[in-house]
């Protein structure tokens, strides 16, 4: 079940995975970037890993911390763009203690366009956004399908990982890689590649928790 | 790399401590969230807010005190600082006159501070932002994030600050700080990349005989790379799409500003120097004012950066305006 | 090694020349033989002249101005300049009051300026010298060439420079400058070594988890050499030593100078000089004064220098009297 | 004969060594000083190779121009010893239109008289005196034997030589190598090197001109 409990899990999992690809992520971000995605998100999420403490009755409450946390913790670009996304979750999930499929696709949605709505990037960009829009298809579709959340979970992970993936062939046209022009093809966007990272867990819990 | 470091975690903390103790006459520093304020905050001042990712020392700090910044936000390594710093950095500097954010132009400042600037709003204090972009190196178009804010920056902090201090409105110091943007125009060169402390390798590759040129201040690659070549070359590379991009021509005055990355010798800055001074004679440009040193830097990169800067009377007299601040004094 | 550079024969040449047209207003460069004098000099003031290889900018030429220099001669990279610079500089110093020859204690500088001096002293004006030697980390014995001129050597031109501003004799200010001299000692560390542009191999080599701990500011290797370690504890390596030789105790006022040796990010100097605040805390010594920058460097090398004044009151007051060179510059 | 053309000649060939072994001498002030000394020792002679237009009536003439160019274009330590050297060398010749075996000696002792009163350095403390000093006693005793001049100089050189190689178990004690203390030890000293350099070229264009 998609309540409170899996949000603390999902975090808890998504912090342990963000530390242990932190040299990958940096590195990613140091072809096209400036190396401190990795960096950056681990110290946001090692921040709220020592918040969680409190006892929470939505997953809505444990996206907000999250938003909150990461806003205030992360900087650079990736900041305020997670902080963004999951304040709009958390919106979107509203006093729901657990998600259904249908609430999960919602959530999912809402993320990723407050994520577009403040970085302006469109899907091709190689941002973020090219994680995000992928995992939010692949869910609406398996809700279509009439699938359980951690199956929607998993279809929307699965097309994040795919997602991340395809942005290596992409010249990027928004954030620090965009002043790399054509030399940005053929690197992996960091962002794209944490998305999938921090979906990936969120479907690995959901499993645990079904 | 070895660094003059402790943990890489407290890296930005320790530097900042260190340079309020050392500035204890013109500087506060509040310790978390971090941020650096003017000591004798002036009353019904526009105040003065800028930030980024720290690594650029001495800016922004630095520029912290009279008649330049009110109010300085350092974020991690290269990192723009997040919304809960730059809110109470921009609530000390508010004295009723409201306050006016220099951000470069990175997704990530321009993101932070913007969430920052709503917030403080909220609190009933009117901001206004001005996006340094004077990068040439960087194409503005749809197909980028747009030009990055460097040299320019410190010019821009300058001059605003001096109209801030004379008593401008806010209307009138934001619109004199986007008048310093539009009117001055970068290009760097790096000849080594920078280390990030956390990261621990060098921020890209360059060969022994290869330079970047178009750099950032953020260790990022820049637009092209070729083989070494001697100063005077570099320096034509470096100044001319900046002429170019700025359309400034004989009879004009400008100043100009070459700039050191951190990890190269003052002398050879003024070997830079020197040669620009020359092409700008040959194109009939006057320089008024000049500015040759470590002002925005890249950790210890190696290379340069060369602003232009072209001058009108009264952003003369702003540049000349006294200024007490740790890096940039005179007047005092 | 990169460097912003043309021809290795000509960087002091072209980068004094630069240096001559960025400040304009405060000094003219004579180009053959090569020095730099003060734009307007005084009448009837001591002279103050000082020099030696360049590789150490901003010194000197750095420090010709109001309150400091009147004349500075900067050799070849790393080498003392010679007598023929050396005679007309201290001509061009003496304004009828005397000329005193501020001496970094190395073999080539002493034997350059002596000799010098001897011939100044043929042309009829008065010439003293002092030599400055606080580097701790050679041991002045009978068996070395006694210790090196440092750090200290800021010091002793500023104040120096502001006694002579002020109307002191030539006695006076040649007591002066060695009193500083008497009450500084410095101590230095390298992470890594510079290279001269015409050698074009580093000064020496070290190891990635090496660093050189009591380096001189011509890449000379230095008293010993340790594994890497944090800021916090090379900053007690180094001050330890300064304050044991100076005899520096509870209660007493000291100027604490943290130096970057030129490729050294300006942040990580502040690390050290917080760390050395509270070494000194810890001893009950009080900071009455401080620096923290680049003011002598060694070219792009990486690493720092700790000096330590005792001041006095009369010191103290003659560092805060005004001076307006290219790099220091208050009261104006 | 040691005449005004043997001094020029040997100037010549003293200018061409320098340059020759310019790296070598870097090399070994790079090791135990500042690496300077053959870039500072090869601009001073290609100064005076600059200025060898002048008619000259005897060899002290060009040991004075020599002298001269040395003190202001050399710098450092070595500049001002070389030139107090050859300013004794120069007195010492005096009038002499020539050279003999004699006088030789003697411009030899002068030379070596110079350096020790300007850098106040007693052999062994692994400067140029320790080439020097033996140079001197191999001369004085080349004239006891009733050598030639330019028999004289050979044997000088050939000391020098040897005194350049003594110097490298030798401890620095005067000097930027001094500072080393015990790591200065195993490595020849640059001004000696230079002395055995410049001795070689005097014995051999002597011996062209003999
Ligand atoms: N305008 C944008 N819209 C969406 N995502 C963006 C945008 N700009 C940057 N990003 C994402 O942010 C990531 C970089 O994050 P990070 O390294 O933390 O920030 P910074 O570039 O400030 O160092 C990129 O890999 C990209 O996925
Ligand atoms: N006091 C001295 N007496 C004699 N020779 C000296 C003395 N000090 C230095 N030297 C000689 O000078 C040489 C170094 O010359 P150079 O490199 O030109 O000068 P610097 O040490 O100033 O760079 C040493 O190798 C040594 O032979
Ligand atoms: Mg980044
Ligand atoms: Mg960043
Ligand atoms: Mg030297
Ligand atoms: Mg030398």
């Amino acid at each position: 079940m998609l309540d409170s409990e899996w949000a603390v899990a999902w975090v808890k999992a998504a912090a342990a995975s963000v530390a242990e690809h932190k040299m990958e992520l940096i590195e990613l971000d140091r072809v096209i970037g400036d190396g401190d995605h990795g960096e950056n998100l681990d110290r946001g999420f090692q921040a709220v890993l020592a918040k969680l403490e409190t006892n929470f009755e939505t997953p809505g409450e444990v996206f907000k911390l999250l938003a909150m946390t990461l806003m205030s913790v992360v900087g650079g670009a990736a900041g305020p763009l997670y902080g963004t996304a999951f304040l709009r979750a958390a919106t979107a999930a509203g006093e729901a203690s657990a998600l259904n499929s249908d609430q999960l696709a919602t959530v999912l949605a809402a993320a990723r366009d407050g994520i577009v709505a403040r970085g302006k990037a469109e899907p091709g960009d190689k941002t973020m956004v090219d994680a995000w829009t992928p995992a939010v298809e692949a869910a609406d579709e398996a809700v279509e399908n009439g699938l359980s959340p951690e199956e929607v979970l998993t279809a929307a992970a699965a097309a994040a990982e795919q997602g991340a993936t395809d942005t290596e062939p992409l010249q990027a046209r928004k954030g620090r890689a965009s002043y790399l022009g054509e030399r940005s093809i053929g690197h992996r966007d960091p962002g794209a590649q944490s998305t999938a990272l921090i979906l990936r867990c969120a479907a690995s819990t959901a499993r645990d928790a079904a | 790399m070895k660094k003059l470091i402790n943990d890489p975690k407290n890296v930005v903390q320790e530097s900042v401590q260190g340079f309020g103790l050392a500035h204890a006459d013109l500087v506060e520093v509040h310790p978390d969230p971090l941020f650096v304020s003017r000591r004798q905050p002036k009353s019904n001042k526009v105040g003065l807010v800028s930030g980024g990712g720290s690594g650029h020392e001495p800016l922004h700090a630095g520029y912290v005190g009279f008649g330049m910044l009110d109010a300085a936000v350092p974020g991690a390594v290269f990192t723009s600082p997040t919304p809960d710093a730059i809110i109470p950095a921009t609530v000390a500097a508010d004295s009723g006159a409201g306050v006016l954010h220099i951000v470069k132009n990175y997704t990530g400042d321009l993101l932070n501070f913007e969430t920052a600037a709503e917030m403080a709003a909220a609190e009933g204090i009117e901001v206004r932002t001005v996006l340094v972009n004077d990068d040439v190196a960087v194409e503005d178009s749809l197909y980028t994030a747009g030009r990055r804010g460097v040299g320019g920056t410190v010019l821009v902090e300058k001059i605003a600050g001096a109209a801030a201090e004379r008593g401008d409105d806010l209307d009138a110091v934001t619109a004199i700080a986007q008048r310093v943007n539009d009117n001055v125009r970068t290009m760097g060169v790096a000849l080594s990349a920078c280390t990030v402390p956390h990261a621990g390798v060098p921020s890209f590759d360059l060969e022994e005989n290869e330079i970047e040129i178009g750099i950032g201040i953020h260790g990022e690659p820049g637009r092209h790379r070729i083989a070494m070549e001697p100063a005077d070359g570099i320096t034509a590379r470096l100044l001319e799409p900046v002429l170019e991009d700025l359309g400034v021509g004989s009879g004009e005055q400008v100043l100009l500003f070459v700039n050191g990355m951190g990890g190269t010798p003052l002398s050879e800055l003024y070997i830079v120097y020197r040669r620009a001074t020359e092409l700008l004679k040959e194109r009939g440009i006057e320089i008024g004012r000049s500015l040759v040193g470590n002002y925005i830097t890249a950790l210890e990169m190696q290379g340069c950066s060369i602003s232009v800067l072209r001058l009108d009377q009264e952003l003369t007299e702003l540049w000349d305006a006294p200024v007490h601040t740790a890096a940039l004094r005179w007047g005092f």
